[in-house]
């Protein structure tokens, strides 16, 4: 198989994280959307790496991997504090702060 | 034979010193008693900062070296950057010293009895400081990162602390906390762009070096269009963190909910640090193609340069129109960006230091205006301050000046710095529109100023609270740099021009 | 160090030292700065007798780094033009001082923050015509519109905090203008072989004509709002009507100088070719300037107004000689910016005493002035006079040198220019009739007339405007080399007269 | 050529006396009149040194120079404070010195009552420095300053009473009248420099020479505009009437005597300019002509008797104007006739101010009537002005005028007979409105209020009338005896000993004519004043409504100066406000409304800002693709 089409795959899904994030409301969904994007990175790192073959693509992408993990630490956190206190995971709902 | 890799740790040394100094910090917060926390908390981050500065002006003739096999390259540019941010981490620790500002317990839920025990018993946690020493580490790390790998890490380590600080604000808890999802989910969706930038990049190149990019560019071959796609994301990525239009959309809100203190350390840090990876990415990874993207980022440093300064016009908050100042000050930045000289590297460097320590001035003043309910960021309630307090209104008018760029003032120096960088590399219409611009933002420092000093005091309780020694140190030194920066600025630009080069 | 750098100290030091007294003695702050303001006066007029008028070059010069890496330096000197304006200057300070002793009191802050402004911004007024660097001319011309801000905002009248914020605004604007402008120049010197501000090292930059036409712009505007030239001018009637009458004296006296100054000093210096080009536009402006003016200050009911809008036309008139560059044209106008300002201090002052004690700024309020405060009504009288340029006072020599030298080369402007003459007669008289003839209203009838203090400012004002108009030979001695060095450099030479002897 | 030192006293003494007078304010009440007045005497006897001792020199060495100081000196332009005293000036200086010191001696009296009498002299003595100065200058530069100097004077005096509105408007009308005349000067003097390069007499003179038609005709024509403004001319003659506001000493010295006389000064001492332009001595002419008309038929019609004689000043001062414009035989004439006109026309004022301190300061000659019998002296020295003025032989007038009228005739052709049936024309108005004025004031019945009580006027007062009386019968004469005046002025307006070759008409019969003509007025006048009501009639003619309006030469700067100028004004006013500063705010709220909107951008939800940022990255990737293309 042509290892472009997984150039093509990793961009098919990072569109839909990045169009996810726009058309979701609910705050962990948006999160899963950019931790969709973050993967397609990575598949798109491994898929270069393999092409070009060097390996600094699959050492990127376990980079990649751990700082998403440390991501969600914090993301977590900051919406696991804003549901207990709005009861609410809506990012619509969190809109006090405008013009 | 497998030779363990050359890292250099005397280069390194300044960062992972403030690194040790957070997980110290960590270590504190979970083993020292409550009543001594804070003050050793505090001790410890100034200690490790200084201990920090201390190193790095050690090395600071051993620039041009590559540290961390070619990671990290330690050069003219990374140096200063470096000292920068952490001058401004320790004016902006001096800030948030100030415990009031920050929640009790962050976790627990606003109004809650927990919270309110913990306020009354003087359980603080202080959590903020090893925090705020966390994103220093990534700070320093972003400006001098080579490669994507270390680039984006710098970039997640320096900012996740601050979605998280944004959140601490003890007072008007819904609005930091709202801030910090909003900092949070744009952050991460802007550093998934930056990421997938990189990883085209890499597609391009087949190196995840600057240096790799480059001869890749020089040697060609490559596929033109994951340059431009990555050059495209990886842009968006630096220019969220430099708050440009369009993706500035969270500072105004982020800037107001996040507790004063952080958002002056914030603006003055991040900005410093995210135009020096700018900076780096644009002069070492992309000049070849610059062709590319100069273009491009000169048309957002117009409409960054416009936007700012008109968009501020109509607001009131004090803290959103220092948020869209900066966007304006952004685009300034971004003029120097594309200049692409040496000028314009040496402009950048000296900018960051004076907008950093007059923003973090201002907002320290701003800490210090209150009612029974806390801080007063809605300027018409300001009115007449200048009779009640007129030194803080005097020196809250000198930062204004500063970013208004009015001669005698540090801003001044920088705005022309830029400018004339700008206009060595034949930008005219950037400096045209730059000298726009700053006509249009005067009209709203001036009004601030005005509102200070000419207006009678509305009948309410608005006060100045005496400051806390610290804020007092942290105000003062500001403003003495500010003015000091406008009248001798020779004492810090020649330094500045001696550091502004990047190595390759 | 150059006495040029003393006369630029001493006032800050005063400044300094009313930073330490008590405000609560507001007679004594007030002493300290008389005391200062006077020193200064006596200092620069001991600078004009070491003045060596046949010398063509700067004088006085001192030069010291001050930002090395753009090789900025701290470099001061002055010619002849610079010197009568800084002895202008330094005169009309005491003078203000003197003039409103009171008018402090009622401000927003104390009376000693209304002396430390106003001796620093005469430490600006000295150094923004000294000033031998672009940049530091730049940075002074910029830094003292806040001191003045601060001046009518906090201790105006009326809409003071809206007549400041323009003011400072439309300032700004220019200035942010010329600071393009400067940077230009500056980039073009680094191209041309070592970056400079210096003024003579500019001066003698080849630049190409396009360039130069944006250039002289950036100047052009920044001077034509300072100066103010219609029509740029708007801001001007609404700062002299809040402003305080010293104050208003050296905005109008003094800091709006710096706008014909600038014209003279760099745009001409620097874009010989541009001021050529632009000449036919700007005349236009000065005439327009001139007429208009004179128009609006008939239609004024404000007193303060008028009189801003009769300097709006002697603006025209001082735009108007320079840009004639002919040498009558041009000594014309250096000498119309001296005249100007003792002329404009007299009318402020005079108004300001006026309103002050009528408590309204109204011409129509007043009448009958002659009856009830003859020494105030003559000095009014004799203000207006020299406003309307009567012959003996020193206005009519500079006017008269203006219109001369204009008419050679552009006979349709200087005739234009010349029927201002008949306006200014009427703005003028006008203003007196109602203010001084007629019967004393009611209300004005308790208007008591000049105090000693009152006299003695007013006195040297006067006294210096009759004695130039009848002997303008020492002014004109030291600004017609200033004069012959300019058309020297800017390439023109006086029109022949069509039929020789 | 000769230098003197003693020039420079004829204008300092009275201008330090002035500024003396001034700035010791009340101090110098009880004796202020009487050293104002030494200090005039003594200028008068300074003139009369200088006058014979120009006497005693001959020819060329008779003009007088004196530099005082070097006043202006840039590029080529050079004006020095210097002063001339020729044969032309020293006529003036006598005049202005010794009418001068009379009507100081008159105004002692005269003002006697008035609480600023200090103040009065203090201004008489500055009108008299500069009219010195006026008169003195040896460039027009230096004659310009004493122009404007008795401009001031002019105005200070005519507003003396200007806690009357009407008299403080009067004084601003003369003032900006005299304006627009001093507008033509200055633009004289700018082409002079433009085309001479030098702005003295001497200098012009030499290079008028050489200069082109039409830069002659331009100054020619400049000039005219400054003699007109300040010699009350036709189209610039309203001030005048006006004028007569002020208090009537001056009104002899300022308004009929001396200042006004100015612009045929002006127009003499020019004589090389109009002299080489035939078309600038037409305009001369014409002026001259139409305002000895317009003045004279204006004098028909006034009742105030100050007006009537204001009038006839105009008028007068038309015929010294048109005699201006005939060449160089004209000059002297001219002269001749300010002279004479300087002596009986103040006589006359004097006479009417006399008048006026006897009847409680009433004007309206209807109120008067059958003076001469409470007044005896006044009436004798106004009736012998009045004959002179009507040019009776042997009395003044009639040597100056009848020449003028003779020089007329002789300009030739259809212009001759039009300027001298003009002049003609002009003496027998002149002899109809004065004699109405003898009528209505001296002769017929008394018609005043019982409360008035007229008086015969102190002899200070009377004492100068009679001098100037003497003057009225003698000077014409004396002036004229052997051609006294003609030849000494020779050598200044006529170098070339032009004269007329051919005569239109015989000496003779000119000087017949006029008698008739004058005759026909004073029968006219005497027969249509025998009885005279108290109110003027209004069912009158439209000439003489005209006349009563002076012409309507008020309505008509009214409708097309003033009101048209009033107008700009406030429109100005307006578009300043509307459209320049408007177009400011209108800038402000641009950026302000462009403010507002962009805030709506700023919606807090952070879907939203994601959206914009996706619509960010598409505009990069646009943009990326489009820098590529």
């Amino acid at each position: 198989m042509d290892v472009s089409n997984y150039v093509y795959l990793s961009a098919l899904l990072f569109t839909i994280g990045a169009i996810g994030v726009v058309v979701r409301r609910n705050a962990i969904v948006i999160f899963m959307c950019v931790e969709l994007m973050l993967n397609a990175a990575n598949l798109a790192f491994v898929t270069f790496s393999r092409i070009h073959g060097n390996l600094s693509g699959q050492v990127a992408s376990f980079f990649t991997m751990v700082v998403a993990a440390c991501e969600v630490v914090v993301g977590l956190a900051i919406i696991v504090a804003i549901y207990r206190s709005r009861r609410s995971a809506s990012v619509d709902d969190a809109s006090l702060l405008k013009r | 034979m497998l030779t363990s890799p050359k890292l250099d740790y005397a280069l390194l040394a300044p960062i992972l010193i403030i690194l040790a100094t957070a997980i110290l910090g960590v270590l504190v917060e979970a083993f020292i008693k409550q009543a001594l926390r804070a003050r050793l908390q505090l001790t410890i981050s100034l200690a490790g900062i200084v201990i920090a500065f201390e190193q790095l002006y050690r090395v600071r003739n051993q620039g041009s070296s590559m540290a961390a096999i070619t990671s990290v390259s330690i050069d003219g540019a990374g140096i200063f950057l470096q000292g920068t941010i952490l001058v401004l981490a320790f004016v902006g620790i001096l800030l948030i010293a100030d415990q009031d500002h920050f929640a009790p317990q962050a976790s627990a839920l606003p109004g809650s009895i927990e919270e309110a025990a913990a306020l009354e018993s003087g359980r603080a946690q202080t959590e903020v400081f090893p925090l705020t020493l966390f994103a220093v580490s990534g700070m320093m790390l972003f400006p001098v990162a080579t490669d994507f790998i270390t680039l984006f890490v710098a970039l997640e380590v320096l900012s996740l602390p601050l979605y998280l600080m944004a959140g601490l604000s003890r007072r008007r808890r819904l609005l930091s906390q709202e801030a910090a999802l909003k900092y949070f989910l744009l952050g991460a969706y802007s550093s998934a762009f930056f990421l997938f930038g990189a990883a085209l990049l890499y597609g391009y190149s087949g190196s995840l070096s600057l240096n790799g990019l480059t001869d890749a560019i020089h040697g060609g071959g490559g596929n033109d269009v994951f340059l431009l796609l990555g050059i495209a994301f990886v842009s968006v990525g630096l220019l969220f963190k430099v708050g440009a239009v369009p993706f500035h959309s969270w500072t105004p809100d982020v800037y107001q909910g996040a507790p004063t203190p952080i958002t002056g350390f914030m603006a003055a840090a991040t900005k410093a640090a995210a135009f020096g990876a700018t900076m780096r990415i644009f002069y070492v990874g992309l000049d070849a193609a610059q062709w590319s993207w100069k273009p491009i980022i000169s048309v957002i440093a117009v409409v960054t340069m416009l936007f700012g300064a008109i968009a501020a016009i109509s607001q009131r908050d004090i803290k959103r129109i220092l948020a869209f100042s900066s966007i304006a000050h952004a685009g300034f930045l971004l003029t120097a960006v594309v200049s692409l000289n040496q000028s314009g590297l040496a402009a950048l460097l000296f900018y960051s230091v004076a907008y950093g320590l007059a923003t973090l001035g201002a907002f320290g003043v701003v800490t210090l205006i209150r009612d029974s309910a806390g801080e007063v960021s809605d300027i018409n309630r300001w009115l007449g301050l200048g009779k009640k307090s007129p030194l803080i209104a005097a020196t809250m008018s000198l930062f204004l000046l500063s970013f208004a760029g009015i001669p005698l003032t540090s801003g001044f120096v920088g705005k022309f710095a830029i400018f004339s960088a700008a206009y060595e590399s034949g930008n005219i219409y950037l400096v045209v529109v730059g000298v726009l611009a700053s006509a249009i933002a005067v009209f709203f420092y001036l009004r601030i100023i005005l509102m200070l000093f000419f207006a009678d005091a509305s009948n309410d309780s608005v006060s100045v609270v005496i400051p806390p020694l610290l804020t007092r140190v942290a105000i003062f030194l500001s403003a003495i740099v500010t003015i000091l920066l406008g009248l001798a600025p020779s004492i810090l630009f020649d330094v500045a021009q001696n550091f502004a080069y990047f190595i390759r | 160090m150059s006495i040029l750098t003393t006369l630029q100290l001493l006032p800050l030091i005063g400044a300094g030292l009313i930073a330490f007294l008590p405000v609560s003695n507001a007679k004594l702050v007030k002493q300290v700065a008389l005391g200062f303001a006077v020193l200064v006066m006596i200092v620069s007029i001991f600078m004009a007798f070491g003045f060596e008028k046949s010398e063509r070059s700067l004088q006085f010069s001192e030069s010291r780094s001050w930002i090395s890496a753009f090789n900025i330096n701290y470099a001061v000197g002055i010619d002849g033009m610079a010197l009568v304006l800084i002895l202008m200057t330094s005169i009309l300070v005491p003078i203000v001082f003197l003039a409103g002793w009171n008018e402090s009191e009622n401000g927003r802050w104390s009376v000693k923050t209304f002396y430390i402004l106003l001796l620093v911004l005469e430490t600006m007024m000295i150094g923004v015509f000294a000033a031998t660097d672009v940049f530091l001319f730049y940075v002074i011309f910029e830094a003292m519109l806040l001191p003045v801000y601060f001046l009518i905002g906090g201790y105006g009248s009326g809409e003071r905090a809206a007549a400041a914020m323009k003011f400072l605004l439309y300032s700004l604007f220019g200035g942010l203008l010329m600071l393009a402008s400067v940077i230009g120049l500056y980039i073009i010197s680094t191209n041309q072989g070592g970056g400079t501000f210096d003024i003579t090292k500019l001066s003698e930059l080849s630049i190409d004509t396009a360039t130069q036409n944006w250039l002289f712009l950036g100047f052009f505007i920044a001077f034509a709002i300072k100066a103010p030239l219609w029509p740029f001018h708007t801001w001007l009637p609404t700062a002299a009507k809040s402003a305080t009458a010293g104050t208003s004296t050296l905005l109008l006296g003094v800091l709006d100088k710096v706008g014909t100054y600038g014209m003279i000093r760099f745009c001409m210096s620097f874009f010989p070719e541009a001021t050529k080009t632009f000449t036919p536009a700007i005349i236009t402006l000065a005439v327009i300037s001139i007429l208009y003016g004179a128009f609006l200050a008939i239609g004024q009911k404000d007193i303060n107004s008028l009189i801003a809008f009769t300097s709006i036309s002697h603006f025209g008139f001082i735009t108007l000689g320079i840009f004639a560059l002919t040498s009558q044209g041009l000594s014309g106008a250096i000498f119309y910016m001296v005249n100007h300002g003792f002329s404009t201090a007299a009318l402020f002052l005079t108004a300001g005493w006026m309103i002050k004690r009528r408590g309204s700024s109204q011409i129509a309020d007043f009448g009958g002035l002659q009856r009830v405060a003859p020494v105030l009504a003559w000095s009014f009288f004799l203000a207006g006079m020299s406003a309307l340029a009567l012959p003996g006072l020193s206005s009519f020599v500079s006017e008269f040198l203006v219109l001369v030298g204009s008419f050679a080369k552009y006979p349709v402007a200087a005739i234009l220019g010349t029927t201002g003459i008949i306006l200014a007669s009427l703005y003028v008289l006008l203003a007196v009739q109602r203010a001084l003839h007629g019967e004393t209203p009611t209300s004005a009838a308790g208007i008591i007339d000049l105090n000693l203090r009152e006299k003695i400012a007013i006195g040297p004002v006067i006294a210096v405007l009759v004695l130039l108009g009848f002997y303008p030979k020492p002014a004109l001695d030291v600004i017609n080399p200033t004069t012959q060095t300019i058309m020297t450099h800017v390439g023109v030479s006086d029109p022949i007269a069509k039929v020789v002897k | 050529m000769t230098t003197s030192t003693n020039l420079v006293y004829l204008i300092a003494l009275p201008l330090f006396s002035s500024a003396l007078l001034l700035l010791l304010g009340r101090i110098a009440d009880k004796w202020g009149h009487i050293f104002a007045t030494l200090i005039s005497a003594s200028v008068f006897a300074v003139a009369l040194i200088e006058f014979f001792a120009m006497q005693g020199r001959d020819g060329l060495a008779r003009p007088a120079t004196q530099k005082i100081f070097e006043w202006i000196s840039v590029g080529s332009l050079h004006v020095d404070a210097s002063l001339l005293l020729d044969q032309l000036s020293i006529c003036f200086v006598l005049l202005i010195s010794g009418v001068g010191t009379l009507i100081h001696v008159y105004s002692i009296a005269y003002m006697s009552h008035d609480h600023d009498r200090r103040r009065f002299f203090a201004y008489l003595n500055f009108f008299i420095a500069a009219m010195l100065l006026l008169v003195l200058g040896d460039s027009y530069l230096n004659l310009y300053v004493g122009w404007e100097g008795v401009g001031l004077a002019s105005y200070l005096l005519i507003g003396f009473w200007n806690q009357k509105p009407a008299y403080a408007t009067a004084a601003k009308k003369a003032f900006v009248a005299n304006r627009v005349g001093d507008v033509g000067l200055s633009l004289a003097i700018m082409i002079a420099f433009t085309q001479f390069g030098t702005v003295t007499f001497a200098g012009v003179k030499e290079g008028a020479h050489g200069a082109s038609a039409a830069a002659l005709t331009a100054i020619g024509a400049a000039l005219l505009l400054a003699a007109a403004g300040k010699s009350a001319q036709f189209p610039l003659q309203s001030w005048l009437g006006d004028a007569m506001a002020g208090p009537t000493p001056v009104s002899a010295l300022i308004h009929a005597a001396t200042m006004v006389t100015a612009g045929v000064y002006l127009i003499t001492r020019s004589n090389f300019i109009f002299d080489a332009s035939p078309t600038a001595q037409l305009m001369v002419v014409s002026v001259g002509a139409i305002t000895l008309l317009f003045g004279a038929v204006i004098g028909t019609a006034k009742d105030d008797i100050k007006k009537a004689l204001a009038a006839s000043t105009m008028s007068q001062i038309g015929y010294m104007i048109l005699a201006t414009g005939l060449g160089p035989v004209g000059y002297a004439f001219a002269i001749m006739h300010l002279l004479t006109h300087g002596f009986f026309k103040a006589g006359m004022f004097l006479g009417a101010g006399s008048v006026m301190h006897g009847m409680n300061d009433e004007v309206n000659m209807r109120r008067y009537g059958a003076i001469r019998k409470v007044m005896p002296i006044t009436a004798a020295t106004f009736g012998l002005g009045y004959l002179a003025i009507l040019g009776v032989p042997p009395f003044a007038g009639f040597y100056s005028k009848d020449k003028i009228i003779e020089t007329a005739f002789n300009a030739g052709g259809a212009k001759g007979i039009l300027l001298g049936g003009a002049a003609l024309l002009g003496a027998a108005v002149t002899a109809f409105y004065m004699t109405r004025v003898i009528v209505l004031t001296f002769t017929g019945t008394k018609r005043w209020d019982e409360n008035a009580k007229p008086h015969e006027s102190p002899i200070l007062m009377w004492a100068p009338m009679a001098v100037l009386a003497l003057g009225s019968v003698t000077s014409g004469f004396l002036l004229s005896s052997g051609g006294a005046l003609v030849n000494w002025l020779q050598p200044i307006v006529n170098e070339n000993h032009e004269n007329h070759a051919e005569e239109f008409l015989p000496p003779l019969v000119v000087s017949l004519m006029a008698l008739v003509v004058i005759a026909i007025g004073v029968a006219l006048a005497v027969f249509k004043y025998r009885t005279v009501p108290l109110v003027a009639p209004t069912n009158v003619s439209v000439f003489t409504k005209a006349a009563r309006n002076d012409l309507y030469q008020d309505s008509f700067n009214e409708a097309v100066f003033m009101r048209p100028g009033q107008k700009l004004t406030s429109g100005l006013v307006k578009t300043d406000y509307k459209v320049i500063d408007g177009l400011l705010r209108m800038i402000g709220w641009i950026i302000q409304t462009s403010s507002t909107a962009v805030r709506s951008i700023q919606s807090g939800f952070v879907r939203s800002y994601a959206l914009i940022m996706v619509l960010g990255v598409l505009a990069l990737v646009v943009m990326v693709w489009l820098v590529t293309l």
